[in-house]
Order: structure tokens, then C-alpha cells, then sequence
């Protein structure tokens, strides 16, 4: 048996989380039903006065995104390490944080991207101006993977914790204030007619930093919640 | 040839095992036996590098564990306590992952090997329905398939039927007899098929 | 000096040192308390509620601080796995917490009387709000795990990882344009401050310096003696402290 | 050994679920925090200005006391599922109504009390007006222990599914929308100095039907997800 | 008394254990052997009434379980495949709340159970941090301390090493001669210390 290419090892980890995300259907829908259903629930507490929600819409999708992408994270490894497969991936002969980075855009996959499929129909219900439509999807699309990639640090260190899904929320969301900030104030920016690129660039840096860094600390913390 | 110098493991600061230096060659399997909680599982995860030694030395072929890293880990097959199955993958998806990570995929092969468990006409079911036994000769099955010559296995008799523990022995005689080195742990006496059989009692 | 670091020679060696460092700390603090609210005059725009400032201020300069030198002693501890590493980086996780939440409250305290509320959403506020969270996070993972060098270790890679919010705290009165006051103490050159102001808030930071060093070299202490007390050298030290 | 009088086994599995949380004193922080941390990330994404805080405010804190109960139902039987503490609950001799009603009574106590207790200081923080105070403490008083009835039924729903954590929310979320509605509803009434007395009387109808009839469902729920 | 009338267990509308009917009287117990995934871990969950049976009957003292319900569930205690111990609490305190669930809390009784099985001296660590044999052991400690006429064990003998075996052993015999009753599960063979010992196969 020819040991593979890091390549392919690499994909066929980002195949087998895919094909068993999906085997669940609900597993990838979810999140985006959260993601739905907190946006709505806004304008049933705050009152249904459409100026004020398009003024909150930005912060409230963006804030929506985070929590559902944040609410995701348990399933990114604690499935694989309650019944012994992360043990076999830390033995794999690869590179770890490589084989992460595979989870994480697997990850990404299956709840970024629907999120940023998902997003202008929230946008419209919540009366977005049409200029804003197209930053709040680029900033989504920039930002997302970043969430994604950070998240993945909170997760494999609180793997196997009790009461690990609250903690990691705990752990995440500070680190995620960041890119909140700059995708909501890049949409409100549009509101106001003013340019967002400065914000864009700063979340693609983020993301260029979040996937050369990140992968190396998630798979670091892996190592120490396997010990 | 896996060798330990002086190996140290601690468990929360408190010393499991200690001093302990043992000579691995081909063919030869070590038995590590030891009453609960003797540290048996410890002694295990340290050899395949999942948990931090605190003294001493780990040395493959020679060369420290940790100078060799994945190099390491690509000559090491081990199964835990823990049955490393995907519960919502099929039996035979499951071992196709499995060696996918670590070599190129043969459905012949896979074939072969789900028959040799006994698990062939239920290779199609998620694994989360299979018995504990099922699941347990699931997860062995990945051991002949992926080849590799260091197996470490953790109490693999553990709910086998009586059929399959027959299977298992005969598995891990043909490995030896090929150059393989076994370390496992079994609170059952078994009459090993090896040439050289070492043996580690930890309450000692 | 490499003998210091081992555990066993780093606890005498410690105990002797706390004593001095505490009692240069209690000095200094005392006097510089006494200058800041006896001596420094009046602010001609801000009255009497300005004195604040020698506990704001230096308390938010060691939120920061500490936050850096956690973070230092956790890649420390992760490169060379040394346990003294691994003890000086949590000991450090709550008594930087409890300076955030001096800082938090005493600026909120201020905040009334200078801009008429207590809180608002400016990004200094907040960002030092969000260094409260990372320092609980760092505390409450540190606290969820069992095994003290495993604990040690995951702490190390959040707290290096939530590093980056330091610069954010320290750039944003300048990034954004809000209601904090911008650096004028520690700004490079001349700092923008009267000298009989300038006085009580360096010794108050000194202090606070040297407080934080006594107070991490007894947390470290107690940590160095439950995490070895399974070996000899801890058993002869409770031996001769009956 | 006497068979305990049902009062007492109740209060064993009461005082079991307290110890066990005590004993992890981040349990109990962590939804605190997480309550803490998403009303914090609501100004970051909307911006600083006070109005429209104060606007937002009784909707933000309400939705993230959702939201907060919501994630720590997970620790509700999820804990008690995987270890097989929940089939020994299921074969102790007492109707299993009462002892989920004890379960749901310990999880109030850890993370609905805490909220309760926190609230002023978040309601300070957005600038709610002094009388809103009250009115907040007081439908969360009487909201929070609702939200952990219902939220039982929806974790013993999805007790041993994969993606359980998120799934749960999709279930229990929409239950949740008429106390949100109402809870945030009476803050924003108090805000125009009108009378929240309906409101209230609503919410409190609410906690007594959800304590008669909740344990019921979640107890049925709870046979169906162990067979 | 337990008795079974032409018990049919289905997994996914697939017969399992068809047409079982068996009587288990006092002091007497039944071995319930059988290939992996040959169902006994169904009928044993069955005749615990947590899985639901499809046909046939269950009846305790000639009454239906059904028709008991809680009063069913008083005369019973089952360890199965997991521990159910909660990670966070020590030993002791497991069992003190598997004591406070059904009974009153004797410390004394979980003192003396404790030592039995060889947990003494451990009692005050965390669950999570003990072994499997350990943590299978105090799974065990429940049934001399609960005090229930039957006991319903899906292998019991898995990761226990051969003290612990031998302990059990002897448990089970205790319990016998004080007039209860055991369904048991075990791959290996034992000598059962028994006046009578039924034996259900289910692969024939
Ligand atoms: C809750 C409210 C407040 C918080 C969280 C806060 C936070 C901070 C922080 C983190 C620093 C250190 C910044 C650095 O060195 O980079 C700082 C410095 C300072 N703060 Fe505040 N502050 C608050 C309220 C106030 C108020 C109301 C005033 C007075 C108007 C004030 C005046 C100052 C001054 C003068 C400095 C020193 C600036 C320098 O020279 O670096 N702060 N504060
Ligand atoms: N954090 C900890 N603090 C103290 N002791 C610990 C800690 N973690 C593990 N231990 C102890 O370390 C030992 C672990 O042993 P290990 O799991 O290696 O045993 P084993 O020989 O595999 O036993 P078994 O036969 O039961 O599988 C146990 O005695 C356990 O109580
Ligand atoms: N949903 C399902 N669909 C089809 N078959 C199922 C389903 N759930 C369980 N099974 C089958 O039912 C059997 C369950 O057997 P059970 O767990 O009772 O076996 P067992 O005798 O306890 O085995 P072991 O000795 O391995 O513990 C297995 O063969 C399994 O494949
Ligand atoms: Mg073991
Ligand atoms: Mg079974």
C-alpha cells in the first residue's frame, strides 16, 4: 500500500466529513435554520418599525452568523474524538494542522457557505438597501471562513470537556468581535453611501492570516485535549 | 525495532510507570499485563506518541519518537479502548476512510478483509447500529488492512465472541510471522503464536 | 541561574524574595498614593474626581501587561516545556482579571461624572471589556481541565492566540476617533501632562509592578507545592513548616 | 434499604444535578458569559449610538437570554444520556415526570437565576431607563423558568442525535417566540411609561402551564429517545 | 419470578429473539450466550422494559411489566454495556446518588461495597479518571449495594482483571444463595456458582 499524497489524505478527510454531514441531512440544515430563525426572532422582540431594523440589520445578520457558525464548532471534532477517530488522525502520517485545515474547509462548506447563500433573503426582509446587499454577501464570504478557522482553535481545546459547548462560545466569541466588527460596519458604511473597502481588506487579511496561523494552533490544542 | 529507555509516564503529576526499557524486534510481541488501573493504556498511548512521556526515551530503530514524528507514525497502527467508527458510515465506508488516511484505497482488499471479520453481509449497515462486539471487529478489521509492522492494541479481545477471538489470534500470529511487533494488553491468558514473547507485568 | 528554574530550587528561592518585593510594593503604592491625593493640585477642568487617575490608569497599563507576560510565559512553556513556564503563565490569568475589573470600574466610576453615564460603546471600553472575557476564558478552560500540565498547555494556546486584542486595545483611541481619552502619559517624547500629576502616576505604576510580582511569586508558590506533592522535596517542606 | 418517599429521590436527583455543576463551577459561568458576551457583540455590530441601544435593549437581552438557556440545555440529560445515568433514572421506581421536573428545577437554578441576577447590570450598560429596571427582572423571573420547561422537551427529543446541539435550538426556538414576545414586549411598554401588567400576567400563565405539563412530555420523550 | 411467554424481539422490524419463553425462580440464573450481534443485548434491555418488545409476553410474579410499571422497576437492577457513572463525581458519590435514587443512603453499606471491589482506596477521585477496569468495577458496586432481587448483566466480566473477575464471581453467588435472581451475558465460560443454570443459546 503506497502511502498517499499529503493531497490526497488531505482530501479524502474533507470527503469523509462531507459525506457524513450529508448522510445527515439535518446536520447541515440546522444551522441555517438557526441562523433564520434568530434574525427573525429580532424583530419580535424589538417591535416592527422598519426604520430601526435597517439600521440594526447588519449587526443582527452578522451577529446571527456568528452565533450559528459558533453553535457548529461541536460537531467540527468532538464527534470524531468521543468514538477514537482523532486519535487515528493524530497517527496519521501527515502533517496535522494540514489535515485540520481539510476539516475546517469542510466545515466551512457545509455552514459558511449556506449562510452566505442564505443571507440576501434576510437581508431583504429586514429591508437592507440594495447597495448593501452585495457587501453584506463579500463580507460574509471573507469573513465566514475566518469564523470557521478560529473557531476550530476553541474546539479542539475544550474537546472533551463538560459543558464544552457553552465554554467554547466562552472562548470563540471574543476572538471573533474582530470581524464582527468590520463586516457589520462595512454594511452600515453602504448605507450611508460611503466606501467599505478598507473593511474588506481587513477581513481579507484576516483570512489570510486565519488560514495560515489557525490550523497550526487548532491542531497544537488537539494534541494537548488527546494527551 | 521499538525500544524505551528509562521511560517515565506520570498521570496528573503521580508516576504510572517508571524505569521501564524493553527491546522490540520483529516477530516479537510484549504483553503488558497489570491490574486496572496499573497503567497499562497509559504505557500504550505513550509508545504511539499520543501522550507526553515525562522521562526517558522512545526510540524506532534507533532514533528518538519525536526526531521522527509522522515518519513514525506512518510504520504504527493502534486500537484503543475506542472504536474509531463513524456511526453514521457503513462498515465498509468506514474502513475506506481509514486507509484512505494512510495508503491508497483497495475495495478488493476491503472486501477481503470485512469477509476475514465475519462482517462481509453486514458491511453496508451504519456502524452505530452494529453490537459492541461488531463494532469491536469493525475496528480491528483496520489492522491487516493497513499493513503496517508496529501494532499496539489495547484489550482488542474485549467483547469478541469466542469465534472471533480464534480470528484475532490467528491475525495477529500471521503478522508476527511476517516481521511484524505486536505490544497488547489482554486480562485473559492467551497461548501467543509468536517466537519471542516478552512479557511486562506493571504491578510489579 | 538555569538551577532557579527547576521547581524545587525556584520555591525557597522565591519565599525569600516576596517579603522584600512586598514591602518595596506597600511603600511605594502608599507614597504614591499620598502625592496623588494629598499633594498633585486640583484639575482645573475635571475638580477633584480627576484623582482616579492613579488607579485607573496604571491598573489598565497592567491589564495589558499582565495579558503580554502570560502570554510570553505560555509560548515559553510550550517551546521548552518547563513547568515554571507553565505555573508563572496561570498565575498570572486572575490577578489579570482582577486589574481589568479595576480598570473597568474605576473608569466606569469616572465615566459618570465626565461624560454623564456609565458605560458606552466606545472601542477602548469595549475592547477592554472584551481582555475581561479572554482573561475568564484563559481562567475557565484552565479550570475545566483536570490534568495541571495539560490545563497549563491548552491555556497557553488561547492566551497566545487572543494576544492580537492587545494592540486593538491599546491603537484604538486613535483608529477610532471616540470619547476615551487618547494617549498622553505614554505617548513617545514629551508627555502632555503636569510633572506634579506625572509623579504620583509613574510610582503608582511602579507599584502596582512590583504588587503583581509578589502576588504571581505566591500564586506560583502554592502552584509549584500542589503540583509536586507527590515527590520528596514537598514532603520535607510541609515536613518543616509544621 | 426502605424505598425513599418519591419527595426524596426528587430531591437526590435535585441535589445530584447542583453538586455536579458546583463541582464545575464554569458550568455555571459559562451561559452567564455567554449572555454577557452576545449583548456585548450587539453594540459592536449595530454601533455605539445610545438611542438606538436603548430601542434595542429589551429585544437584545431577552433574545440572548434565549439563546443562553437554549445552549446549556445540551447539558440537561445529554450528560446523564451518554454515560447511562438517564436508563437508571428511567428504571428508578418513581413516576419520571417528577424526577425531570427536579432535573429542570436544578437547570433553572444554574442558569436562569444567574441571568435573572445579572440583567441590571447589562440594562445599565445599554442605558434602559431606571423603571424598565424592574419590569426586566421581573418577566425574566417569570420567563426563564419557562423557557428551561420547554427547552426540556427539546432536549429530550433530540437526546444521542448527531448535531443534537443544534438541532435542539430549531426545536425549541420557535416555542420560545411568544415569552420573548412578551417578555421583551413589557420593557418596551414601560419604556413609553405604559402598563405592563397584561404582559406579565400572560408570562406567569405561561410558567404554570409549562410546570404542569412540560416534565410529561419531556418524561415520554425522554422513554422514546432511550429505546 | 420472571417469566417470559413467546417473546419476540425486533430490531428495524428484523426478528431477533423469536418465540423465547423461559422461567427464571429464585437462586436461579440464565446465561444468555451467543455470537456477536446475535441480540442479546436487545433481550436483555428488553426484559429491563427500556427497549419495547414486539410479541410474547414479560411477566414478574405472573403479572405483565406492563401492568407493573414502577412497581417492576423497584425489583430490578441492570449494568449494561456502559457505566453510567458521572465523570464528575467521585466514586463514593456515584454511588450514593445510585443509592439516594432507589433507596436510602447507607455511607457505611457504600463504605464497606467500596472496599469490596477494591475501590477503597480510590473512592475520592473523579470518575473520569479512572481506568476502564476501575470504572467498570464501580459500575459494579452497585448491585451489592442497591439490593435488588434481580439483576440483569450484559457482561459484566468486560475490562476486569482477573481479581476483579473473581470478586464478581463471587457477588453473583451471594446473590444467589440469598434467593435471586441473574440474566447474565459473557463470552467466556465460567463455572457459575449456581443450584440451577439456564442457558439460552441464540445463534441456534
Ligand atoms: C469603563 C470605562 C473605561 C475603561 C474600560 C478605560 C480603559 C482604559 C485603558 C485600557 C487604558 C490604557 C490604554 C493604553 O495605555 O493603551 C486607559 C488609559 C487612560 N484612561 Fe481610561 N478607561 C475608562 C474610562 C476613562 C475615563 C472616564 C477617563 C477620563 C476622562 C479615562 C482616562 C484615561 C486616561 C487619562 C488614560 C491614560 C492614557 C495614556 O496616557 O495612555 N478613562 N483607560
Ligand atoms: N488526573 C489524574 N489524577 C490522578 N490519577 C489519574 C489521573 N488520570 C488517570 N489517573 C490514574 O491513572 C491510572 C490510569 O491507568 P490506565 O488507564 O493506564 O490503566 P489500565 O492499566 O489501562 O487499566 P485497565 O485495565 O482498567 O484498562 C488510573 O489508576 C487512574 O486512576
Ligand atoms: N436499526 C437497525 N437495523 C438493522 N439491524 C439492526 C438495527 N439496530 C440493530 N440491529 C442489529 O441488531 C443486532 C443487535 O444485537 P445486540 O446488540 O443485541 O447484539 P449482542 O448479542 O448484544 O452482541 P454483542 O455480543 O456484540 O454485544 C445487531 O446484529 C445489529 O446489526
Ligand atoms: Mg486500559
Ligand atoms: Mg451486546
Amino acid at each position: 500500500m503506497n502511502p498517499p499524497s499529503l493531497f490526497t489524505a488531505a482530501r479524502n478527510v474533507f470527503m469523509r466529513d462531507l459525506t457524513i454531514a450529508l448522510r445527515r441531512s439535518t446536520d447541515v440544515l440546522t444551522p441555517l435554520m438557526f441562523f433564520l430563525i434568530v434574525v427573525t426572532l429580532f424583530p419580535l422582540g424589538v417591535g416592527p418599525e422598519a426604520n430601526l431594523l435597517r439600521t440594526m440589520a447588519p449587526g443582527v445578520i452578522w451577529v446571527a452568523a456568528l452565533l450559528a457558525t459558533m453553535l457548529s464548532l461541536g460537531r467540527l471534532f468532538s464527534n470524531d474524538y468521543a468514538d477514537g477517530t482523532l486519535e487515528q488522525l493524530a497517527l496519521a502520517p501527515h502533517p496535522l494542522p494540514l489535515l485540520v485545515l481539510a476539516k475546517v474547509c469542510a466545515h466551512w462548506v457545509l455552514t459558511g457557505l449556506p449562510l452566505v447563500a442564505m443571507s440576501p433573503l434576510l437581508a431583504l426582509q429586514l429591508n437592507l438597501e440594495p447597495r448593501q446587499m452585495a457587501t453584506l454577501v463579500t463580507t460574509l464570504l471573507l469573513g465566514t471562513p475566518v469564523l470557521s478557522l478560529l473557531g476550530s482553535i476553541g474546539a479542539a481545546l475544550t474537546l472533551g470537556l463538560r459543558g464544552g459547548g457553552v465554554l467554547v462560545s466562552l472562548l470563540v466569541l471574543p476572538l471573533y468581535t474582530p470581524i464582527l466588527i468590520f463586516g457589520a460596519g462595512a454594511v452600515s458604511a453602504r448605507a450611508f453611501g460611503l466606501d467599505a473597502e478598507a473593511h474588506l481588506s481587513l477581513l481579507a487579511a484576516f483570512l489570510i492570516l486565519g488560514a495560515v496561523f489557525a490550523p497550526w494552533a487548532a491542531a497544537a490544542a488537539l494534541r494537548i485535549s488527546l494527551d | 525495532m521499538l525500544e524505551t529507555l528509562d521511560l517515565e509516564c506520570t498521570r496528573a503529576d503521580r508516576p504510572l510507570v517508571s524505569n521501564l526499557s524493553f527491546t522490540l524486534s520483529a516477530g516479537e510481541l510484549l504483553h503488558v499485563v497489570g491490574s486496572n488501573g496499573s497503567g497499562k493504556t497509559t504505557l500504550l498511548r505513550t509508545l504511539c506518541s499520543l501522550s507526553r512521556r515525562s522521562a526517558g526515551d522512545i526510540r524506532w530503530h534507533g532514533i528518538s519518537i519525536d526526531a521522527l514524528g509522522d515518519e513514525y507514525r506512518r510504520h504504527l497502527a493502534y486500537v484503543g479502548h475506542s472504536d474509531a467508527l463513524q456511526g453514521e458510515l457503513s462498515g465498509e465506508e468506514n474502513l475506506r476512510v481509514a486507509a484512505g488516511l494512510v495508503g491508497t484505497v483497495d475495495s478488493i482488499a476491503i472486501r477481503n478483509t470485512l469477509e476475514r471479520v465475519g462482517l462481509r453481509n453486514i458491511a453496508d449497515l451504519p456502524a452505530k447500529i452494529l453490537s459492541q462486539g461488531q463494532k469491536r471487529r469493525l475496528a480491528l478489521a483496520r489492522l491487516p488492512l493497513l499493513a503496517k509492522p508496529l501494532w499496539i492494541l489495547d484489550e482488542p479481545f474485549s467483547a469478541l465472541d469466542t469465534r472471533s477471538v480464534r480470528t484475532l489470534e490467528n491475525l495477529l500470529a500471521e503478522h508476527l510471522q511476517t516481521g511484524g511487533m505486536i505490544v497488547i494488553t489482554s486480562h485473559q491468558e492467551h497461548r501467543w503464536q509468536a517466537a519471542t514473547v516478552h512479557r511486562i507485568d506493571l504491578d510489579s | 541561574m538555569l538551577s532557579y528554574a527547576a521547581p524545587k530550587n525556584f520555591y525557597p528561592f522565591a519565599g525569600k524574595l516576596i517579603p522584600w518585593i512586598g514591602f518595596a510594593a506597600v511603600v511605594t503604592l502608599a507614597f504614591g498614593l499620598y502625592l496623588g491625593l494629598f499633594v498633585a493640585p486640583a484639575d482645573y477642568q475635571q475638580g477633584q474626581s480627576y484623582r482616579i487617575m492613579f488607579i485607573h490608569v496604571p491598573s489598565a497599563w497592567m491589564s495589558m501587561f499582565v495579558y503580554v507576560v502570560m502570554a510570553a510565559a505560555g509560548a515559553a512553556s510550550l517551546v521548552w516545556k518547563t513547568k515554571l513556564a507553565e505555573v508563572l503563565a496561570s498565575a498570572c490569568a486572575p490577578i489579570g482579571a482582577s486589574f481589568t475589573l479595576i480598570t473597568l470600574v474605576t473608569g466606569s466610576l469616572w465615566g459618570k461624572p465626565m461624560w454623564g453615564t456609565w458605560w458606552a460603546w466606545d472601542a477602548r471600553l469595549t475592547s477592554e471589556l472584551i481582555l475581561l472575557f479572554l482573561y475568564i476564558g484563559v481562567m475557565a478552560l484552565q479550570a475545566s481541565i483536570d490534568d495541571p500540565r495539560r490545563a497549563a498547555r491548552a491555556a497557553a494556546v488561547l492566551a497566545l492566540v487572543g494576544v492580537v486584542n492587545i494592540p486593538v486595545i491599546h491603537f484604538s483611541v486613535e483608529w477610532w476617533n471616540t470619547l476615551h481619552q487618547p494617549a498622553s502619559v505614554s505617548k513617545l517624547g514629551m508627555p502632555s501632562i503636569h510633572p506634579s500629576m506625572l509623579a504620583p502616576l509613574l510610582l503608582m505604576a511602579v507599584g502596582f509592578k512590583l504588587y503583581f510580582v509578589a502576588m504571581v511569586l505566591v500564586r506560583m508558590r502554592y502552584q509549584i507545592l500542589e503540583r509536586e506533592r507527590h515527590t520528596q522535596w514537598v514532603a520535607q517542606v510541609v515536613e518543616s513548616e509544621k
